[in-house]
């Protein structure tokens, strides 16, 4: 089980307390007319789901109720670092497949 | 500076007149009869405190300005550090967020409250009245943190839970938000629709130590 | 029967304290402090049980966590069965029945064995996956035979008596495991006032001190493990648990610790106790000092009730006073075994030899085996036992200097037990579970703790150091290097002083060779519990199972409900060799929860029965509870579901309050609808953006029904708002959809428009709303109000602060009925006033409460949707005639526009919510009926769609229905037809879904 | 092949079973195959048994970085039906499981598919229309169903507490007769072996870390142990692993890797016949042939590839079991476990060509596509030998996630399996 800082309350805890909302850094296009449904369904539907570091979105649910950033290692469950929305994360992967 | 035409404020309370009777979410439990035939001693006590005012006022908590306002309403400052509260006379503001408070008063006064935050306070803030859907269970005693550790997940040890911290956690598969306002006390504050469930599990997870009910 | 192997003095048992159980319906005795095991030794009971898969004759071997086969079922009464009872670990208390869980008539003369014995050679591993093929029909019947053998011990059939506790800790260290290193280890951090937690599993703490005869500080070693016991007793932050498995190991050092409280007392737990504690630990640092179990050896029969782990013989001579037997031959390949010869001899019974594999040991244990004049035969093994119940004689040869093969003859002896050791494993379990690798240590000769991420260390005999003044020093260094990770200062502590032990290497070695090869050998078994044997396992490489996990999900090896503990390591290594890789190279299998088996009712704790679930209730409960109403589950909240008067069927209720709605007044609770309060200057351009429709527009006073979308188009929530203020609106959420509402909304302000001005806030708890609803409806408001409700002061989708029946209220003209309706909100703590003053005025209208089936009727009877019912996420606006509900003018974009102009969203022949109109009005379809065309064509038959809702209209005295049919706004008029589960076709019009006063007159009156 | 059966058990029993074949090689690879399979799971097998075996396509390899089926068909909890609600989904798991019910005899390997039926308990009133519409498009589609009320459930599971005095009481059921349980680990080795014996090449504990693309088509693959592999067509069959694979060919796809968790008691005396599955309450059980509950616990909401998940999630599961079972409370848990699930936003699979030629893939069967293992092997096997997605596959594209046309089986596959 996963043990989390909010950046809001300023201490460590427990899962139970959080829901995952997925992949962070997600913008809504500003101009969802001008996506073709391509765009649109990657918008909604397709997502990194890196083996590795993943920066995803978390909000303090049954706590502060504020959403905030974690990037963790989805094989380790480590959590790197805990940061705000509008924020960008610090600890991102060495190197992204050049392809 | 009044903002009162774009918000609707109503004073929710009857008149004493009214003769109206008001009851708190466990008033169905009849407290004042199970404190009467229960147990007189032992390790977890339980009251209910129903019926006081409870407003929720949301503002940045960077715009002095704002800040500076709601000091003057409530005559104390607005906690600001994270998880933590103030209690004066008989008002308890509690931090739940950074841009959130919840503040306690009697029933009574909540409307009054709510004018005065009114007439003083401008822009961007909200004040909604949530007395209705909250209520307080105040649990003490030798084994109250003993009751508390099969409940909830926080640290409960006086070195991480301070009197006057507090927490909205979660609360057996409810919530409740938690301040501790003694070594072996604490303030529960439950929502309404929840109330019995909590109540159904204090007394079950206290039943060890003996439940002493208070009315 | 007297305790014929129980000595006269010594152990840890009360002699004074004799308790009776019961074994297989015999009465026996033991001593307070023994386990079920020692004091069944003591008995000189041989055959605990029988084998699972060859149904053989087993006993006891090892005296803990360890143990493969004195797996039990215990329970004096049917509701406090508990099946696979290890009784090594159960202590014994007066009145304990327990019983073999196999053998059949009996442990002692089962007939399975027969079949075990004659099929045994038939059904190597694997065997199920290559036979009962054929011919098909046939597997079940072959599959009643093999269940008929399943299963170990058996589930009581009645509701368990005993309660659970459960219950969240939080400490600065937590120690696994009270042996020396974990006491040192406790004891450090404890000095320096860290919040420490210290778990055993063993009744007492002491670890493999409390069965050894070493001293410290010439003391018995006891005495120390007493004295620190009593310091840490007294420590303020220090938390001790005996009795208490550290089971799971989990991400960032979250740990669950079953504790048992009254197990040793009782199989039923005494009033007021729970049975069992479940204790979730989050912990900073973590020590593990779990120790090591020892290996048994592998050769010929080395299943026969009497072959023993060397240091289990130990544990019962010096821990129990029990001798488990008369005449010992010990195998070992390391100093440790002979131990257990000394112990023997020493509680007066003969020791026959001492079989080393080794070619040439030396040191301090050989020095003392021939003081004793005991028969030390090097360089050899035990490569097979004699006897089927118990042991009567070993077979030993010469084996050569790597120990692969026999060299030279058998010797045979007579003996009753066979002690071996092959060496120590430490218990590494724990440190597997969060996904660390165990590495082998050539040296150890044994796996050690893999790297990981947790905040963890290792101490003592789980570090691979076996010896007492190594575990001493290594949990007294874990200690002060977790107060240094923490800050928190330092201690130090005191070491005793510990005697001197030289050791000479170990020898590698896993498996007794045999005159035969392995196939053609007597059984060597490596897994007691499932009968994996070194042929099974070579076998199983030679298929081409290669990889240690295939071998185990082929073989079952480390299956059983010891995991292994005892056989794995052998297991891996025979598999090692017989794929020509090294150990390191084969690897363990991966470690997972638990340690060892954990009772459900510990996992549950209070969360049953009543406590299941929150049942969340209205303000109104009470009085919904005295008018007899029935109750649906909505989310958690209970709602009622119809109020059924003396004798009615639910038809005839439904049908009384649908028709008293109409002709004159109904009401509902309706409490349970979520409320978000909305304020800020941007609320109403925050609603124009996550709902479908306009809210520009919408003056103060005014309420206005809107649809909620996904970013996909569909509708996944609706309801109305109204506006409050000028910057003030309060939104209405379906009741199961209220919390996934408000934290979309926080979602979007959060993290897409933090700029727009504005806050919710939830209030559905606060307001107790109450809808009355029916011709009647305004006359009983009016009786109540001040305020002038008429048509001109409060209009159709009006709201008006009021006072009703002397309480300040927020009344909403709005209509889920289709009739005259006021939606009355008052703070809930007056909830239950203004309902009652309402049924008091109301009574001379024939008021009549109607619970979530009439509303459902009568909104449907209107078609209005429900979403959830008549939306599953897969349709949107359009697809629902509602298309008016959605406005494309508005100049942002609002959540669902673009996902509702997809390609497939637009196409032709969508699935579109109608009304329908059964041929034969009486029949009501079924809701979830689905609709063909062609109600002739074959199967599968294509199909149209189907019913949403449905119901009986006593109003309109015909069935109403709505449903999806395929391009259904362009077929009204066109027939559908329902074939049903009994063979009936029923036909169905599609129209309007708008059943009752199409024009909306009635609720605009 | 060497052919199995109860005469060739005793035969070699004489042996003392010393002269079994191997049930595969352990090959070197060739540089090029015809078809590379990526991911030795059931799916990937079944695909490379189904290519040799129906499509004629034998120069074959599998490639695996683990051992075969040590993904998620080694941790499912092996329940096989096919009462899905939409009829493209209800048509493939249905051709699986027609496949299903002849597959011992035709692999030769007894894969023990036991059709004691799977109940789907409904607790609310909407779970009973769920269930109804379910069942009824069920019914239309061929596929066998019926529709419980609590006192039939009753009768066929004495031992749940199906009385009115639960939390949430059951009021009926959805049953499917003809489904079941397998043995998980058989059918990867029962497809193993057959592949094996078309002439595949079954190449273990080799990593695909990236894929060969020339003029945008892909030509093979690199791995850790043998470099580069060509082939004319690549089927990447990995599961929770997908959005690697994927990123290594330059795309997404509409996919999450979770954990999700599965646990079982200790061997207890056969008490429970048929499967329970519970949606409401979230729990499911069985109980396999050695006499173990296998129960099936939740999914974690984060992402996951760690193979387990998080605590609460198990405890939640036990306390849904026991609300069951209230007389499963002194029966103790043995193991838990978790797996790397795929989930794809309409909890349907994905099998597709992709935005690269030559590259096809079958994922997206997150927490229950054990069920689908021939069908799915065989409908993509049908694929990769033309190159062109077979009809019964072809509503599961990737790209139907950017028209909007899903198949969302959410109420029918949810988290149960
Ligand atoms: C706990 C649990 C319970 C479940 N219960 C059920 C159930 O009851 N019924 C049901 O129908 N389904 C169930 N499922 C789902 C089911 O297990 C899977 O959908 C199914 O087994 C997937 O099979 P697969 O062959 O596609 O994947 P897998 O078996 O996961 O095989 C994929 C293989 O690809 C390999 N691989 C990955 N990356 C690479 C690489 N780069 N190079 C080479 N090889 C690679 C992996 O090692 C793995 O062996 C459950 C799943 C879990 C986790
Ligand atoms: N004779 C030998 O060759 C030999 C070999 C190995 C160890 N030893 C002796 O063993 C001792 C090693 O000391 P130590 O402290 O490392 O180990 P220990 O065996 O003394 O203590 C470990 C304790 O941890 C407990 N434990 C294990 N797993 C647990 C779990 N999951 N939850 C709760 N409790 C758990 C065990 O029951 C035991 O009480 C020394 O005295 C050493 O001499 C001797
Ligand atoms: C249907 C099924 C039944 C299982 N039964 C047992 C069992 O009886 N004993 C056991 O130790 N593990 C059992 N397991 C779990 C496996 O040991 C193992 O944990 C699981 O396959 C995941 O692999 P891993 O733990 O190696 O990652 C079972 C797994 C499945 C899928
Ligand atoms: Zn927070």
């Amino acid at each position: 089980m996963l043990h989390i800082y909010c950046p809001h309350c300023c201490e460590y805890r427990e899962e139970e307390e959080f829901h995952v909302k997925g992949q962070a850094h997600l913008a809504r296009p500003l101009d969802p007319e001008a996506c073709s449904d391509k765009e649109w369904g990657e918008y909604l539907y397709f997502r990194k789901n890196p083996r590795g570091l993943h920066h995803e979105l978390w909000v303090h649910a049954a706590g502060c109720r504020k959403f905030f950033n974690v990037t963790r290692d989805t094989v380790s469950y480590e959590i790197k670092e805990v940061y705000l929305i509008g924020e960008k994360p610090s600890v991102v992967a060495a190197s992204v497949s050049a392809k | 500076m009044s903002d009162t035409n774009s918000v609707a404020i109503m004073n929710q309370v009857p008149d004493a007149a009214a003769g109206v009777r008001a009851e708190s979410p466990l008033h169905h439990a009849d407290l004042a009869t199970v404190a009467h035939k229960g147990n007189k001693i032992g390790g977890v006590h339980f009251r209910e405190v129903g019926l006081m005012g409870h407003l929720t006022l949301r503002c940045d908590p960077n715009n002095a300005e704002l800040i500076g306002a709601a000091a003057r309403v409530l005559g104390v400052e607005l906690p600001l550090t994270p998880l933590s509260s103030v209690e004066s006379g008989g008002t308890i503001v509690r931090w739940i967020a950074p841009d959130e408070w919840l503040i306690t008063v009697p029933n009574d006064q909540s409307f009054d409250l709510e004018t005065r935050f009114r007439a003083e306070m401008s822009g961007h803030y909200s004040l909604v009245n949530g007395s209705g859907g909250l209520t307080i269970y105040q649990v003490s005693g030798e084994n109250v943190v003993d009751m508390l550790k099969k409940s909830t997940p926080v640290d409960l040890h006086d070195s991480e839970f301070p009197v006057g911290k507090v927490v909205s956690t979660v609360f057996a598969k409810s919530g409740a938000v938690i301040r501790r306002t003694g070594a072996n006390e604490f303030e529960l504050l439950v929502r309404r629709s929840f109330a019995d469930y909590l109540w159904l599990w204090i007394q079950s997870a206290s039943a060890e130590f003996g439940l002493v009910v208070e009315a | 029967m007297t305790q014929k192997n129980r000595l006269q003095s010594g152990g840890r048992i009360d002699r004074s304290k004799a308790l009776t159980f019961t074994y297989n319906g015999k009465e026996y005795k033991g001593f307070e402090g023994d386990t079920l095991a020692s004091a069944m030794l003591a008995n000189g009971i041989d055959v605990i049980g029988r084998s699972f898969k060859y149904s053989r004759p087993r006993g006891i071997v090892a005296a803990g966590a360890e143990e493969p086969n004195a797996v039990m079922q215990l329970g004096a009464t049917e509701a406090t069965q508990v099946p696979n009872v290890r009784a090594t670990q159960q202590e014994l208390f007066d009145g304990l029945v327990s019983g073999a869980t196999n053998g059949w008539p009996s442990v002692d003369n089962d007939l399975m064995g027969v079949v075990g014995k004659v099929g045994g050679k038939m059904m190597p591993p694997g065997f199920y996956y290559k036979t009962f093929m054929y011919p098909q029909s046939m597997w079940e019947t072959y599959e009643k035979f093999i269940r008929k053998a399943a299963g170990l011990g058996r589930s009581s059939l009645e509701n368990d008596p005993d309660s659970y506790e459960k219950i969240n800790q939080h400490c600065d260290v937590l120690v696994v495991g009270a042996g020396p290193a974990g006491l040192t280890a406790a004891l450090t951090a404890g000095r320096a006032g860290a919040r420490v937690i210290l778990a055993d599993e063993q009744s007492e703490f002491g670890g493999s001190l409390l069965s050894s005869r070493e001293t410290l500080d010439g003391a018995e070693a006891s005495q120390w493990v007493e004295k620190v016991t009593a310091e840490l007793a007294g420590m303020k932050e220090v938390m001790l648990l005996p009795r208490s498995t550290v089971n799971g190991y989990h991400d960032h050092n979250f740990l669950t610790i079953h504790q048992r409280n009254t197990d040793h007392i009782s199989d039923k737990a005494p009033a007021g106790q729970a049975r069992q504690t479940l204790h979730r630990v989050r912990a900073k640092w973590v020590v593990l000092a779990t120790g090591a179990h020892e290996r048994p050896l592998v050769y010929g029969n080395n299943d026969v009730p009497g072959c023993m782990i060397a240091s289990a013989v130990s544990t019962y001579i010096n821990r129990y006073g029990v001798v488990p037997g008369n005449e010992l031959v010990v195998m070992t390949t390391n100093d440790g075994g002979y131990q257990a010869a000394f112990d023997w001899q020493d509680a007066g019974r003969k020791v026959v030899a001492i079989v080393d594999t080794r070619q040439n040991p030396q040191g301090a244990q050989v020095a003392e085996a021939s003081k004793r004049g005991i028969n030390l035969i090097k360089g050899s093994g035990v490569i097979d036992v004699a006897g089927s119940k118990r042991v009567t004689g070993v077979s030993i040869a010469t084996l050569n200097a790597e120990g692969t093969a026999v060299q030279g003859s058998v010797t045979k002896l007579s003996a009753d037990t066979v002690a071996t050791s092959g060496g120590w494993s430490p218990v590494i379990h724990l440190a597997g579970h969060t996904g660390s690798r165990p590495v082998w240590d050539d040296k150890v000769v044994g796996f050690l703790p893999g790297p990981t991420v947790e905040k963890r260390l290792v101490a003592g005999a789980i570090a691979g150091d076996f010896t007492t003044a190594g575990a001493l020093a290594q949990g007294a260094e874990a200690g002060r290097k977790a107060l240094a990770e923490l800050g928190l200062g330092q201690a130090e502590i005191e070491l005793p002083a510990t005697e001197e032990v030289v050791v000479h290497p170990p020898m590698t070695l896993f498996q007794i060779p045999h005159l035969k090869k392995t196939s053609e050998a007597p059984k060597q078994f490596v897994d007691y519990q499932n009968d994996v044997t070194a042929a099974g396992i070579e076998l199983a490489c030679r298929e081409g199972f290669e990889s240690i996990e295939h071998v185990k999900r082929y073989t079952a090896l480390g299956f059983g409900t010891d995991q292994g503990k005892l056989g794995n390591i052998a297991g891996m290594a025979i598999a090692a060799k017989a794929t020509g890789r090294t150990i390191p190279e084969t690897g363990t299998t991966i470690f997972r929860p638990n340690y060892t088996p954990v009772t459900f009712g510990a996992m549950v704790g209070r969360d049953r029965g009543e406590l299941f679930d929150p049942k969340r209730y209205t303000a109104m409960h009470k009085w919904h509870v005295e008018n007899g109403a029935l109750f649906e589950d909505v989310g958690q909240w209970k709602r009622p579901w119809y109020f059924p008067k003396a004798g009615e069927t639910m038809q005839q209720s439904l049908d009384r309050e649908c028709k008293a709605t109409r002709e004159s007044i109904g009401i509902l609770d309706a409490s349970t609808l979520g409320k978000i309060d909305i304020q800020g200057k941007d609320a109403r351009e925050f609603l124009g953006r996550v709902y479908t429709n306009a809210w520009a527009k919408l003056a103060v006073g005014k309420c206005r029904y809107g649809l909620m979308c996904g970013e996909d188009g569909m509708v996944f929530d609706d309801g109305v708002t109204s506006c409050l203020g000028e910057n003030h609106f309060v939104m209405t959420t379906t009741s199961g959809g209220a919390a996934r509402v408000y934290e979309w909304l926080e979602l979007y302000h959060q993290t897409e428009w933090p700029d727009l001005e504005v806050y919710f806030n939830t209030v559905t708890d606060h307001w107790s709303t109450m809808t009355i609803s029916g011709p009647n409806a305004r006359k009983l408001l009016q009786e109540l109000t001040d305020y002038d409700v008429s048509k001109e002061n409060l209009g159709f989708m009006d709201w008006r602060e009021m006072k009703v029946a002397g309480v300040p209220a927020r009344v909403f003209r709005i209509s889920f009925t289709g009739e005259l309706s006021f939606e009355i909100n008052v703070q809930a703590n007056f909830g239950l006033q203004v309902w009652e003053k309402l049924f008091e005025h109301g009574a001379k209208y024939n008021l009549t409460p109607y619970g979530t089936e009439t509303m459902h009727i009568l909104r449907a009877e209107k078609g209005f949707i429900i979403a959830g019912q008549d939306t599953d996420g897969s349709v949107h606006p359009y697809d629902l005639g509602m298309g008016w509900a959605v406005s494309q003018q508005k100049p942002f974009s609002f959540i669902g526009k673009r996902g509702m102009a997809r390609e497939d969203c637009v196409r032709e022949n969508r699935k579109q919510l109608v009304g329908l109109k059964t041929t034969d009005p009486t029949i009501v379809l079924p809701e979830g009926a689905q609709g063909v065309f062609d109600p002739k064509a074959p199967i599968p038959m294509p199909m149209v769609g189907h019913i949403t809702s449905s119901y009986w209209s006593a109003n309109l005295g015909h069935s109403i229905a709505m449903g999806l049919v395929k391009g259904g706004l362009d077929r009204m008029g066109e027939k559908v037809y329902y074939p049903l589960a009994d063979g009936r076709v029923v036909e169905a019009e599609i129209c309007s879904p708008i059943f009752l006063d199409p024009k909306g007159e009635r609720q605009n009156v | 092949m060497q052919h199995y059966s109860g005469f060739g058990l005793i035969k070699h029993s004489l042996s003392h079973h010393e002269n079994w074949q191997r049930a595969w090689r352990n090959p070197t690879p060739k540089k090029k195959y015809d078809v590379i399979v990526i991911g030795g799971g059931g799916h990937g097998l079944a695909t490379a048994y189904y290519l040799a075996k129906e499509f004629g396509v034998t120069n074959v390899a599998v490639i695996e970085k683990g051992y075969l089926g040590g993904g998620n068909t080694a941790r499912n909890t092996t329940i096989v039906r096919s009462n899905y609600l939409w009829d493209e989904a209800a048509h493939l798991y249905e051709h699986a499981m027609k496949l299903w019910e002849g597959l011992s005899q035709d692999l030769n390997y007894n894969v023990m598919f036991s059709q004691r039926g799977v109940l789907n308990l409904g607790h609310t009133l909407q779970d009973m229309r769920d269930i109804q519409r379910r069942v009824n498009a069920n019914r239309l589609n061929g596929i066998d169903g019926e529709v419980l009320d609590a006192k039939q459930v009753q009768e066929l599971v004495p031992h749940m507490d199906c009385s009115a005095n639960t939390r949430y009481p059951v009021l009926g059921a959805s049953w499917q007769p003809r489904a079941g349980v397998a043995r998980h680990d058989a059918v990867a080795w029962g497809y193993a072996r057959g592949a094996d014996a078309h002439g595949v090449d079954l190449i273990q504990q080799t990593a695909v870390t990236d894929l060969i693309i020339e003029d945008g088509a892909c030509v093979g693959v690199k791995t850790d142990r043998y470099g580069e592999i060509r082939a004319d067509r690549v089927g990447s069959v990995v599961a929770g692993n997908s959005s690697v694979i994927a990123a290594m060919g330059g795309f997404e796809l509409p996919l999450e890797s979770h954990p999700l968790q599965a646990l079982v008691s200790e061997p207890i005396k056969p008490i429970l016949d048929t499967v329970v599955m519970s949606n409401h309450v979230h729990g499911y059980v069985s109980q396999s042939d050695k006499g173990d509950l296998v129960i099936g616990a939740g999914i974690d909401g984060y992402n996951g590839y760690g193979q387990r998940g998080s605590f609460p999630t198990i405890e939640h599961t036990l306390q849904a079991i026991v609300e069951l079972f209230p007389i499963f409370s002194r029966v103790r848990m043995n193991r838990q476990w978790g797996g790397v699930v795929d989930t794809c936003p309409d909890a349907c699979p994905i099998l597709s060509e992709t935005p690269v030629k030559n590259l096809f893939f079958n994922c997206g069967w997150g927490t229950g596509g054990f069920k689908a293992t021939p069908g799915s092997g065989h409908v993509f096997a049908a694929s990769l030998a033309k190159g062109e997605m077979h009809p019964l596959a072809k509503p599961f594209s990737m790209f139907r996630f950017h028209n909007g046309a899903l198949v969302d089986e959410h109420g029918a596959a949810g988290v149960a399996h």
